[in-house]
């Protein structure tokens, strides 16, 4: 069993789970009340040099009001990672709120097309960058969450993606084949957002997981924004429904519409109008700074930024987007 | 008379007749995910899409915009996530996987990440995303993209996905599982690669297409197979389920 | 990175991830109709000499049916693997069905006390045996349903059960460090029983999973018994819910109160009196045999198991015991 | 003047006030289940119960008889899967975990596997279930036993649970996480091991009981605590709490 080859790519985190062990042994296991506001739970766990991660898929169940929080009280010199980020990267790069990144997918929005600005501030050199796989990130998350300190793929094998990465080929005992082993990922904190929770931390998601049960088993620390808070009885009724239970969680701040402008399952559809907003601003850094001022700077909670989005009416409409009353059509697209 | 159609459609009917019925493709957003609804339309209803983020065998309501999208769970068999989504492709039940980007070589190995220097680069790209364990863990991967010069390189400048690296033998070396490109599909012709050298081979040549034009727009030189053939046209029948029933908005077909 | 110390326990199966990818590249995606009889179930997909195992947790949520049908039609010399396997083990050892085993917990019943019959089987030689933990099984699992040749567990090292396992002690290319690698482990057919699937077998199970996530991913052919089969749009109604895509399984048989005499999660509790009888008969060859002819060999379907039990009178009383409206006593026991 | 009681329920009482309130403790069935639910009715009211097969903080309605029945998730915040449960201790975030055994030695190291020779054991027991991952992973491992001899010998026929392996530092050796056995509670006295040369020692005797009696029902040389105390006897409320409503059926405490 030998390592046989080695990725060049920066190691921000240690993988060693001992110190990973001495945290979470101090970590508080009690059910006490964890609700607070984005303001409070962004202010007293994601501190300025720590490592950041965000739940769901990009613009998909993705925890908006924390990022736009992070823009609004100044963070800067975080780490930060994610499997498929769009939405999520657009805003934390407007804000220059990152400079360490562990990449998989990045600067695009997927269909609707790239961020003009996240690349140009990943451009800029100003990032220091490890590249991955989307599935070695997970698996990365999942050693993490299991308490050991490398997690193993067959893929990322051969390619610049390996090099560019902090993993290592190595021998395996059983067969002599050659597997990719990846070192564990505990981030200083992520942030996930779900369907609802209780005052705990006990949360529930619908819909597919994306590597959120992978991301709170890792995280240090884990801020919930949930659409509704609802009675612990909620959950301990049946408790088959739970995907993350309270004792990962440090705080939970009810955010309804909290992945708005991004897409949440059966609630509402992502909004492609605004989407393709942020598309367009994004090409004159000017017109970024007056957009980023009226919708997050100039606001100072979500739901002011959702009413000036249009608010409820804008949400019903999304609504019905959602439940396939009305078809998706991406902005500026469609006959 | 052949029906009238842009080379999406092409591209889209020609890639779609290579999905089998009763087999396994990922996808993501755009033509990929078009060529497997038509698919499923057409010669292969029991074709199962999977979708990186979780979405296992949904009924497609419309185009997703996103592959973590809810289109992409809706009415599924299971909305799970992506560990459970890729291990499925890892331990040899995925058949096809589409991938995209930005360069591809001779041996089908595939840049999106960057072009110029890694650390301040001319051109930053996604990215991997799920393109990497696709290619690696997917028994047969399919590309669709526009033939030019400028796409299909000597060099990529950063090998994101591979195909068969360096070669016959290549992936096998680097500890890859069997698997590798199977069809790139243009808006010139189809491309295989040799079962001996595992370099790129014209298999298939678009109507009004002749070698030396596609050889013109690769910036390497093509293989070319024994048997050659031409291009079989969408049918009326193919271009009408792709318009009216996958991409009735044209946000995919409407690119082109 | 190297191999600091390697159990001497039987290895009973391949851990070649590239050996599975051709299992199940050939192994069928299609959408059929797989319901059938458990008698059929168990002619095709359960050969003699196979390797065997069993989902749930011993005496919850176990595919009974599966076991008893196994007795039936007399296979031998299989290998058998479960974390946790209690009356399970009972069944198959009273039927001398297996002749390989990788234990983690055997014999016992646990709070029941100990098999009589089991006890003799195991301590008459005539099993190969490796020893695991309940976590290094499912790591087992774990690995090979993701498609690698091994897992990673902290736990096992330094002990006599690592010694009598076929794990091997690694270095950590990370930290140095040293973990627990275990070789991965494909089935070549696993039974679960669960609350309801669809003919094509998606499945849906409530309450724990115990390892069955693991054990459905890495069993190259799945059993299903499904306590009643439902249309596929209640599957797709809510694909949150979805336990088993139907990809991984081969059979779906319906067994209404399968996993009896054991509990079943919200429909009903273990019967504590028949485990009782089953330990008392044991203690008797002779008698044991008399037993097994009344209760497995003497009947042709699980239905009349379930009625020679005193049928649908003893359910409604598991089904009261099991919503917490009377006590669960173990039989004999109590004040 | 002291309240009359069993050994079973003084070894629940005692074991019971070593489990500090907003910890975590990972049960089985019986006396150690015992321990914690007297535990969250007394001092630790926010003490969170995990049972290997996944039940996560259950409100427990009742004695379970399986950790997997579901008495063990009933009304809890999360029915989960053995990976998440175990992956939890793993990672730290298990104080105790009650362990049983067939044999215990002077470093708290257990056997649950066989007696005589492994191939064709004269006893075959159940093997580690998931004691080992618990004692490898969580901080602290106790242990309820009554006291003989036959139990607490010189060495054990296999190990199956790791104690303190041959002592101090070896643990760190073999690759194990910081942890180890913290209390032994037997019908005697309590146990704990010393910091220096993690030997078993005697912490504090049960009533009526000396070291001497306590030497002569163990197979290998026990250590005396310089702090030697006298364990408190169980309270009337402890006891009440524990007949009445931990245990009204007796299914433990009538077992002594």
């Amino acid at each position: 069993m030998r390592v046989l080859d080695e990725g060049k790519g920066p190691l921000f985190m240690d993988p060693d789970p001992d110190k990973a062990r001495e945290f979470f042994r101090s970590k508080s296991r009690a059910m006490v009340d964890k609700r607070m506001s984005v303001k409070e739970a962004v202010e007293r766990f994601v501190t300025d040099g720590c490592y950041f991660a965000t739940g769901g898929f990009g613009a998909n169940r993705i925890p908006t009001a924390v990022c736009h929080e992070l823009l609004r009280q100044g963070r800067r010199g975080l780490g930060f990672s994610g499997h498929t980020t769009t939405h999520d990267f657009q805003i934390l790069c407007a804000g220059k709120v990152f400079d360490r990144l562990d990449a998989a997918y990045i600067v695009g929005l997927e269909a609707r097309g790239l961020s003009p600005n996240a690349r140009r501030y990943m451009q800029s050199g100003e990032v220091q960058v490890a590249d991955w796989s989307n599935y070695a990130l997970a698996a990365r998350l999942r050693a993490a969450g299991e308490g050991v300190s490398y997690g193993l793929t067959r893929s990322m094998l051969g390619t610049d993606t390996f090099t560019r990465s902090a993993a290592k080929a190595v021998e395996c005992p059983f067969t002599g084949k050659t597997l990719c082993a990846v070192p564990a990922l505990w981030p200083d904190v992520a942030a996930i957002h779900v369907h609802y929770a209780d005052k705990f931390g006990n949360a529930v998601y619908k819909g597919i997981s994306v590597a959120d049960h992978e991301l709170s088993r890792a995280a240090k620390h884990l801020i919930i924004t949930t659409e509704r808070i609802v009675d612990e009885a909620v959950i301990r009724d049946d408790p088959s429904l739970t995907s993350i239970p309270f004792y990962m969680v440090d705080a939970v701040v009810e955010v309804p519409h909290g992945s708005y402008p991004g897409n949440m399952p059966y609630l509402y559809f992502s909004d492609e109008e605004h989407l393709a907003e942020w598309m367009r601003v994004e090409r004159d850094p000017d017109e970024l700074e007056r957009f980023l001022d009226k919708y997050i700077y100039g606001v100072s909670t979500f739901e002011e930024y959702v009413e000036l989005c249009g608010g409820a009416e804008r949400i019903e409409q999304l609504r019905k987007i959602e439940l396939v009353e009305q078809p998706a059509t991406p902005a500026g697209q469609g006959a | 008379m052949a029906a009238d159609f842009n080379t999406m459609e092409l591209m889209i009917c020609v890639a779609a007749r290579y999905l089998e019925d009763g087999k396994t493709v990922a996808v993501g957003t755009g033509a990929p995910c078009a060529a497997a609804m038509l698919a499923q339309k057409t010669g292969a209803p029991s074709l199962v899409v999977i979708f990186e983020a979780g979405g296992l065998a949904p009924q497609l309501p419309e185009m997703p915009i996103s592959v973590g999208d809810s289109r992409t769970f809706y009415r599924a068999v299971m909305a799970a996530g992506m560990v459970d989504a890729m291990s499925t492709c890892e331990r040899g039940q995925v058949d096809y996987a589409f991938l995209g980007g930005a360069q591809i070589d001779r041996f089908g190995n595939i840049n999106s990440t960057c072009i110029g220097e890694y650390e301040k680069p001319k051109v930053r790209f996604p990215g991997s995303g799920g393109a990497n364990d696709f290619a690696s863990f997917c028994w047969n991967t399919m590309i669709m993209t526009v033939h030019s010069k400028t796409r299909f390189v000597e060099k990529c400048d950063f090998i994101t996905t591979p195909g068969y690296l360096t070669g016959a033998g290549a992936r096998e070396a680097a500890g890859l599982p069997e698997g590798g490109p199977y069809k790139i599909v243009t808006d010139l012709a189809v491309m295989g690669f040799d079962e001996k050298t595992k370099a790129m081979t014209i298999e298939s040549l678009h109507p009004h297409v002749d070698v030396d034009k596609v050889q013109s727009e690769t910036g390497f030189e093509l293989l070319v197979s024994d048997e050659l053939g031409c291009t079989e046209l969408p049918t009326e029948e193919e271009l009408r389920i792709l318009r009216d029933e996958v991409d009735p908005l044209r946000l995919v077909i409407g690119r082109s």
